[in-house]
C-alpha cells in the first residue's frame, strides 16, 4: 500500500553556529511568558489547590456513594454483581432480610476498602439496580490513617434524602456491632 | 518499503560482546587508572523509570554498561490470567501510563479479534481521535522529560502544560485522567458529550501553540543540538536486529509504521505522512516525535470531520453489557446483564496477536484462550523492553553526560517494560 | 520547524504482501521433519514446529530471500497446565515465537512445545540481538533452560526468588521469604557483574 | 600596601561568615545519625566511595595549556594599558607576541591537546 | 560626639564600615532575595505561580516568607559527614566558595567619591587582576568539596569544576584587554570615570558600545566561572545529581548555595560597572546645579538598578537555554572564545593606535 514519508528537517546553518540567534528566539519566548505573567497573570495555568478547585468533568469517577429509592431506603439489593466484576476485590458485601418483604435483601454489609480501589468504574456498570454511583466529584481523599480508607455501608450512603416524609429513616438500617466488625481487611477478606 | 534496501545483519556485527550483561571491560594495562564504576538509578534524578544502569567508565567515557531491570515489576501477566477478561482493561492503563489510551484499545482489539467480531464505525473513529490524543500526550511528555534533562525545564513545563489540555479531554469522555478504563470488548464504554469534538479542536489548537513555541525555544538551539547530535546512533540494520519499532526506528530511517503496515481501526482512510530520520541519533528521534505530533492533530482533525453518527457499542448479547432500558426494564435483559456480569465473557478457543502503534513504538497483545472466562495467557509486547536492552550499545564510547540524553530520547516507561 | 511538506515528501511502494503459505511451505521443503502442524487462526500464520529444529528453522527465515524476517518481535511461552484446549499441543510447555519481515511484509508465528519434564530448548541469540532478553525473561518467568544462551539469569525478578511465578502451579498469591539484608550488602559489593 | 587590608578583612569577613553558618548547623541540627545515613550516595547502592579510586581525569593536557596561556596573557596586560604611548611599535612587537601564542594555540589544535579524551 | 567623628575618620574604621555595608546590607541580602526570586521569576517563564505558601497566620507576604522558611529549615537539618570524607576538607571547602564570592565586592564602586572619600571599599591599583586571582580561589570550594566526600558523583563534579574553571579564567582575563586598552588603566575607578564621558554628547561611551565582542566573551565566561546554567556540568543535576556538593546538608549546604547567590550578584554588578558605566548616570552632567547628595543617591540607584537588571538577567538565561555537555563547554571556551577574545584584543589595539 502507497504511504507517505516527511524526512525531519535537521540541517544546520550558520544562525546555529553562532549560538546567539537560538538563544535570542528562546529569549524572546521566554520573556514574553515572564513579562504576561509578571504584569497580570495572563498565561498561568496553576491553580491554589485547598483554595481553587479544578472543576471536574461530569464523568469523574471519584468516591462511591450508595444511592436511596425515593422511601430514603438503599437502592442496592446485595446481589453481588459489583462484587464480582470488581478486579480489585476491594467491595465486600453481606445480604440480609429486610423485615419488610417489599424490600427483599438488603446489605447489612457494604464495604469499600477505597485504598484498594483502583477506580475503573466496572461496578457502576454491573449495577443493576443504579444503586452504586461514583458521581461525588471527591478528588483527594487523604486520611491518616489505613482504618479511615475503609468505607462502611453508613459512610457510603447517600447524604440526600430525595423525599421528606421517607418511609425508613437512617436508624432503621440495621448496624454492625461496632466499626471494627464493619470493615473488611486490606484484602477485601471478611474479619473472622 | 524496498527489499533490497535493507540487508541481514552480518555475523560479525551479533558478536557476544554487544550482548548486553556481556559487557565486563578490563582495566587498560598500560594505565594506573582503573574502571570507575558508578550506579545510575534506581534512586537517581535521570532514571524517569526505575531501572538501574551499572556503568562503567574510564575517565568520563562510558566503556561498559550493564542494565538491569524489574524494579517495577508487578505481575500483569500473572493477574491477568487469574482475572476475568473484562477485569484486564483497569490493568492496562497501567502499562504505559503516559498512553492509556492506547493500551486499552490495543487490548481489546486482540479480544475482539479473538471473538472475530467489528466494531461499529463510529466508535472506531472514536478511537483514532482518542488513541492520537494519547499518543500526543505520550511525545509531550517524552520530549519534555528529555529536554529537561538536557537543560529544558522551561520547555518542560510548557509541554506538561500542554499535556494537561489533553488530559482533560480524556476525563471528560472517560471520566479519569490516567486511569482511563475506557474501551470495551466490541465498541467503547461511552461516546463523546455534547460539544467535545468542538472543544477538542479548540485545545488541539493550543496545543500546538505550545509544540512551536517549544520548538523555536529548543530544536534550534545550538547548545541543544550539540547536546543530541550523532547520541546514541544505531544503524538501521542493527535498529531492526534489536526489534525497534515505533519512533526509535523511523528515526534511523526505516518508515515502519503499524498504523500503515498493519492497518487496523480506520487509519487506511486517513491521510498523514510518517516523519523518518537519517542517522537515528537522540536528535532525529527527537524531531521524529515531534513532527509525529503534528501528524497526529491533523490526523484527528480528519478523523473529527469523518467520524459517522451511530452506535459505539456492538449490540452482540455475548460481547457487552445489554442496555440499562432493558436491564431496569426486562427480566430477559437482567438475566442476560446478570449473566454476563457473573460469567464474563467466553472467547472462542484459539490464540491471536494484535499488534497496534503504541506511543513508543510495536504494542503486542499475545492471548491464549481455552473457551473459559479467563485467560490462559495474556501477553504484552512491550516496545521499551527491546529500547533499555539496546542502551549499552546506544552509549558506549559517549560520556557519562549523554546517558541521559540517551534515555531520555528512548522514552522508557517503567510500567511497561517491567509489566 | 514549519516547511512545505510537498517538498520533503516522497512516496514509497511496500511491496504487496505475499501469500504467507510460501513460508510453511518453505518450511515444510526444507525441513519436513521439523513441522508439527500449521495453522491459521484470526488471519495469524502459525508453524508449530519440534524444538531440536528452533535454531535452523530461524535461520531459515531470516535469510530466505523469500521470507527475510529482519525483525524478532516477541518470545513467549505457555503454561498448558489444566487447561482443556483444542490448540492441538502435546506438551506442557509451548515456547511462542512472534517473527516479522519488514521488506516482504508478513508475520509468523512459531510454536514449539517443551516438555516438563525435559524443560529446555536451543536458543536463538545468535540470530537477532533482540532474543537475549526475552529469552533471559521466558526463563525467569518459567523456567524454561535456552541451551547456549551467554547470560541466561533472571531479568524481572531478583536473584533469590525462588520458583518461576508464570507457571501455572505458582499461586499467584505465594510470599517469597523475606531477604536479609546480608544477603543484599553481598550482592551490590561482590555482585554477579564482577 | 595600605589598601590591600580591605580585602583581607573581606576575605576573613566572608570566611567568618561561611564559619558562622558551618558552627550554626553543628550547633543546631539533630544528630540522629545511623550508618546507612553516613553511606556516600551512589543511586541507593553501597558504595566503596573514592577511596583507592584512581581515575583518569584526562585534563593534564588542558592544564598545561591554561598554563601556558595564563602566563602569556599577564605579559600583554602591561601593553594593554600603555598601548597609546607604545604606539605602532609596541602594537607591532605585541602582535608578533600573539602571533607565536595563536600559533601554539593552532598547534595544541592539531595535536587534539584540547580534545577531551 | 567628638570622639565618635574621629573614630569614624579613621581609615580602618571606614574600610570595615564600608564591607560591613558593601556585604550585609547590599550583596547578602540581594543575594538572599535572589533565592526567592529565581523560584518566582521561573514560575513566571513556566506559566506558574511559584511559592506563596510560607505564612504567619494568615499572612503570607507574597512568598517573602519563603527566605525565612528556607533558612529556618538549612538550620534544624541535619549536618552529615559521609564515611570516610576527609572531615577538615570536608568543612573547609565551603569557606573557600563564599569567600571568593564575596570578595568580588571589595573592588566595586557603588557611587561616584565625594572628594576623598570613595564609595568603594578599596581601590588598588591592578584592580581587576588581583581580584581575579582572589576569586580563581573559589575553584578550591568546589574541589576540596568534590575531593573529600568520598562520593564518586561528588568526585565528577569537582574535577569538572576545576578544569572549567581554571580554563574561563583565561578567556576572563583575556576579554578584558581591550577594556584595558580602551580605557588605558586596570584600575576599577579610572575605567567607570572613563565611561562618564559621551560621544557627541549623546551616547554614553559604556563599555558594552567600546567593546561589544569583550562584553559578550567576558559575561559568557564569567557565567561559566560561576558554574551557572548553561555551563552547570560542575553541577550536572540530571547526571551527577548534585556535583560536588551532593553530600553536603545543612547550613553547610546553604553556604554553597548562598554562595551561588551572591556570586549572581558579583557577576552582575561585576558587568554593570565595567560594560554599562558602573554607577555613571548618562547625561547628568547636563544638570549642573544638582546637588551633591542627589547626584550620589541617583548614581547608587543607576548602579542598584543595573545589578538588579543583570541578576533577572542571568535567570532567565538560565531558564531558557538548556545545558552544555562538560567537553562542549571546554571546546567552546578553547576553540571559540579564545580565538574570538585574540581577535578581539588585536582589532582593539589596531584601531587604537590608528586613532592616536
Amino acid at each position: 500500500m502507497k504511504f507517505k514519508v516527511k524526512k525531519v528537517d535537521r540541517s544546520e546553518g550558520l544562525k546555529e553556529a553562532l549560538y546567539i540567534p537560538g538563544i535570542a528566539v528562546g529569549l524572546k519566548h521566554t520573556m514574553r511568558h515572564f513579562f504576561r505573567n509578571i504584569v497580570g497573570k495572563k498565561d498561568v495555568v496553576t491553580i491554589q489547590y485547598p483554595e481553587e478547585e479544578r472543576p471536574v468533568s461530569q464523568r469523574w469517577r471519584g468516591r462511591h456513594r450508595l444511592t436511596r429509592r425515593d422511601d430514603g431506603f438503599l437502592k442496592c439489593v446485595a446481589c453481588y454483581m459489583c462484587e464480582t466484576v470488581c478486579p480489585a476485590k476491594c467491595i465486600h458485601i453481606e445480604a440480609g432480610e429486610h423485615p419488610d418483604f417489599s424490600v427483599e435483601k438488603y446489605p447489612v454489609r457494604f464495604d469499600i476498602d477505597e485504598l484498594r480501589c483502583v477506580f475503573c468504574g466496572l461496578c457502576v456498570e454491573a449495577c443493576p439496580k443504579q444503586a452504586i454511583r461514583m458521581d461525588t466529584g471527591v478528588i483527594g481523599m487523604a486520611y491518616h490513617s489505613r482504618e479511615s480508607f475503609n468505607f462502611t455501608r453508613d459512610l457510603l450512603r447517600d447524604a440526600y434524602t430525595p423525599n421528606e416524609k421517607t418511609k425508613y429513616t437512617d436508624a432503621d438500617l440495621p448496624k454492625p456491632p461496632d466499626q471494627q466488625s464493619a470493615l473488611p481487611n486490606s484484602r477485601g477478606i471478611p474479619a473472622p | 518499503m524496498n527489499a533490497s534496501e535493507l540487508t541481514t545483519i552480518s555475523a560479525e556485527e551479533l558478536k557476544p560482546v554487544h550482548l548486553p550483561g556481556a559487557i565486563i571491560p578490563a582495566p587498560p594495562e598500560d594505565s594506573d587508572t582503573s574502571i570507575m564504576r558508578i550506579e545510575i538509578g534506581p534512586a537517581h534524578p535521570a532514571m524517569h523509570g526505575i531501572v538501574r544502569l551499572t556503568t562503567y567508565l574510564d575517565g568520563e567515557q562510558i566503556v561498559g554498561m550493564v542494565p538491569e531491570i524489574g524494579y517495577l515489576h508487578r505481575g500483569f501477566e500473572k493477574e491477568s490470567e487469574n482475572s476475568k477478561w473484562i477485569q484486564v482493561i483497569p490493568y492496562t492503563d497501567r502499562l504505559n501510563y503516559v498512553s492509556p489510551v492506547l493500551n486499552n484499545i490495543g487490548y481489546s482489539m486482540a479480544v475482539e479479534k479473538l471473538f472475530g467480531v467489528e466494531i461499529p464505525r463510529r466508535a472506531q473513529f472514536a478511537r483514532v481521535i482518542m488513541g492520537e490524543i494519547s499518543r500526543i500526550t505520550d511525545h509531550l511528555t517524552c520530549l519534555a522529560a528529555c529536554a529537561m534533562e538536557v537543560g529544558g525545564f522551561t520547555f518542560f513545563l510548557w509541554f506538561i502544560k500542554a499535556r494537561e489540555y489533553l488530559y482533560e479531554l480524556l476525563e471528560q469522555v472517560t471520566g479519569g485522567r490516567v486511569t482511563i478504563n475506557w474501551t470495551r470488548f466490541g465498541g467503547n464504554s461511552t461516546d463523546f458529550p455534547d460539544g467535545f469534538l468542538k472543544e477538542v479542536e479548540v485545545r488541539l489548537e493550543k496545543v500546538r501553540e505550545v509544540i512551536e513555541e517549544g520548538d523555536q525555544l529548543v530544536t534550534r538551539n545550538k547548545i541543544f543540538i550539540d547536546r543530541m547530535k550523532n547520541i546514541g546512533v544505531l544503524s538501521k540494520e542493527k535498529a531492526i536486529s534489536y526489534g525497534f519499532t515505533g519512533p526509535l526506528l523511523r528515526a534511523c530511517g526505516v518508515p515502519y509504521d503499524i498504523r500503515r503496515a498493519d492497518p487496523h481501526l480506520v487509519y487506511d482512510e486517513l491521510d498523514f505522512e510518517i516523519p523518518i530520520g537519517e542517522v537515528g541519533d537522540s536528535y532525529d528521534r527527537f524531531l521524529v516525535r515531534m513532527e509525529e505530533m503534528r501528524q497526529s492533530i491533523s490526523i484527528i482533525e480528519q478523523a473529527i470531520d469523518k467520524i459517522p453518527y451511530g452506535p459505539v457499542m456492538t449490540r452482540e448479547r455475548y460481547l457487552g453489557y445489554p442496555d440499562k432500558k432493558e436491564v431496569y426494564g426486562s427480566i430477559e435483559g437482567l438475566i442476560d446483564h446478570f449473566k454476563m456480569v457473573m460469567e464474563g465473557h467466553h472467547p472462542p478457543a484459539g490464540e491471536v496477536y494484535q499488534p497496534i502503534e503504541g506511543g513508543n513504538g510495536e504494542l503486542g497483545f499475545y492471548l491464549v484462550s481455552d473457551g473459559s472466562g479467563d485467560p490462559v495467557k495474556c501477553r504484552v509486547r512491550p516496545p521499551c523492553f527491546n529500547y533499555v536492552q539496546a542502551m549499552p550499545e546506544l552509549a558506549l564510547g559517549h560520556y557519562v553526560a549523554d546517558i541521559i540524553a540517551i534515555f531520555g530520547s528512548i522514552n522508557m516507561i517503567g510500567g511497561e517494560l517491567d509489566r | 520547524m514549519p516547511e512545505e511538506s510537498s517538498a520533503s515528501t516522497e512516496s514509497t511502494e511496500a511491496s504487496e504482501p505475499i501469500e504467507t503459505s510460501v513460508v510453511i511451505n518453505l518450511v515444510q521443503q526444507e525441513y519436513p521433519a521439523a513441522m508439527l502442524t500449521t495453522h491459521r487462526h484470526r488471519g495469524d500464520e502459525t508453524i508449530a514446529l519440534k524444538r531440536e529444529f528452533i535454531q535452523p528453522v530461524c535461520r531459515l527465515l531470516r535469510d530466505h530471500p523469500d521470507c527475510r524476517f529482519e525483525m524478532f518481535v516477541d518470545l513467549t511461552a505457555v503454561d498448558y497446565l489444566l487447561i482443556e484446549t483444542d490448540l492441538q499441543q502435546t506438551e506442557r510447555f509451548e515456547v511462542v515465537y512472534h517473527l516479522r519481515s519488514l521488506s516482504k511484509d508478513h508475520r509468523i508465528r512459531l510454536k514449539c512445545p517443551v516438555p516438563e519434564d525435559d524443560c529446555q530448548i536451543p536458543s536463538i541469540h545468535m540470530l537477532w540481538h533482540a532474543v537475549n532478553w526475552y529469552e533471559r525473561e521466558c526463563y525467569d518467568m518459567y523456567g524454561i533452560h535456552f541451551e547456549g544462551h551467554p547470560n541466561l539469569t533472571r531479568i524481572l525478578m531478583y536473584e533469590q526468588f525462588q520458583g518461576h511465578p508464570l507457571r501455572k502451579d505458582y499461586p499467584v498469591d505465594k510470599q517469597q521469604p523475606l531477604l536479609e539484608l546480608n544477603d543484599v550488602e553481598e550482592r551490590y559489593h561482590y555482585g554477579r557483574f564482577e | 600596601m595600605r589598601e590591600y587590608l580591605p580585602i583581607l578583612i573581606m576575605i576573613l569577613v566572608g570566611i567568618g561568615l561561611a564559619g558562622v553558618f558551618t558552627a550554626i548547623s553543628i550547633l543546631f541540627g539533630p544528630k540522629l545519625s545511623t550508618e546507612t545515613k553516613q553511606t556516600p550516595f551512589e543511586s541507593g547502592f553501597l558504595t566503596q566511595g573514592t577511596e583507592g579510586q584512581r581515575y583518569d581525569v584526562k585534563f593534564f593536557m588542558t592544564a598545561l595549556v591554561f598554563l601556558v596561556f595564563d602566563v602569556e596573557v599577564v605579559f600583554l596586560y602591561p601593553w594593554a594599558v600603555q598601548i597609546r604611548e607604545l604606539h605602532w611599535p609596541g602594537l607591532i612587537a605585541a602582535l608578533f607576541f600573539i602571533g607565536v601564542l595563536v600559533l601554539g594555540l593552532v598547534y595544541d589544535w592539531k595535536k587534539g591537546a584540547l580534545e577531551w579524551e | 560626639m567628638q570622639l565618635v567623628l574621629e573614630f569614624l575618620a579613621l581609615p580602618f574604621v571606614q574600610d570595615v564600615l564600608k564591607i560591613l555595608f558593601i556585604l550585609l546590607l547590599f550583596a547578602m541580602p540581594l543575594g538572599t532575595f535572589m533565592t526567592l526570586m529565581e523560584r518566582k521569576w521561573s514560575a513566571a517563564v513556566q506559566d506558574r505561580i511559584g511559592p506563596n505558601r510560607a505564612n504567619i497566620g494568615s499572612y503570607r507576604g507574597r512568598g517573602l516568607l519563603h527566605i525565612a522558611a528556607d533558612a529556618l529549615k538549612s538550620i534544624f537539618k541535619e549536618d552529615l559527614i559521609p564515611k570516610g570524607a576527609d572531615k577538615f576538607l570536608y568543612t573547609i571547602a565551603p569557606f573557600f566558595s563564599f569567600m571568593s564570592a564575596v570578595a568580588v565586592f571589595a573592588i566595586i564602586p557603588i557611587a561616584g567619591p565625594i572628594g576623598d572619600f570613595k564609595f568603594q571599599v578599596t581601590d588598588v591599583e591592578p584592580g581587576l587582576l588581583f581580584i581575579f586571582a582572589i576569586t580563581s580561589l573559589g575553584v578550591y570550594g568546589a574541589v576540596l568539596a568534590g575531593a573529600s566526600s568520598n562520593s564518586k558523583f561528588a568526585l565528577f563534579g569537582g574535577t569538572r569544576a576545576s578544569a572549567q574553571m581554571i580554563s574561563y579564567e583565561v578567556f576572563l582575563g583575556l576579554s578584558l584587554m581591550g577594556l584595558f586598552m580602551v580605557y588605558g588603566s586596570t584600575q576599577v575607578s579610572a575605567i567607570v570615570e572613563g565611561q562618564g564621558e559621551h560621544w557627541f554628547g549623546l551616547i554614553p561611551k559604556w563599555g558594552v558600545f567600546t567593546q561589544p565582542l569583550g562584553f559578550v566573551v567576558f559575561f559568557t565566561a564569567l557565567i561559566a566561572e560561576t558554574k551557572r546554567a548553561p555551563f552547570d556540568a560542575p553541577e550536572g543535576e540530571s547526571e551527577i545529581v548534585a556535583g560536588y556538593f551532593v553530600e553536603y546538608s545543612g547550613m553547610r549546604w546553604s553556604s554553597f548555595m548562598l554562595a551561588e547567590y551572591i556570586a549572581i550578584v558579583g557577576v552582575a554588578a561585576l558587568i554593570t560597572t565595567l560594560f554599562f558605566g558602573g554607577y555613571q548616570v548618562p547625561w547628568l552632567y547636563h544638570w549642573e546645579s544638582a546637588p551633591q547628595w542627589l547626584v550620589t543617591l541617583l548614581q547608587f540607584g543607576k548602579f542598584a538598578s543595573f545589578t538588579f537588571i543583570f541578576c533577572w538577567f542571568q535567570i532567565q538565561i538560565r531558564w531558557t537555554v538548556p545545558k552544555f555537555r562538560f567537553d562542549q563547554t571546554m571546546a567552546l571556551g578553547w576553540k571559540k572564545l579564545l580565538p574570538v577574545a585574540l581577535l578581539n584584543t588585536v582589532v582593539t589595539a589596531i584601531i587604537i593606535v590608528a586613532l592616536a
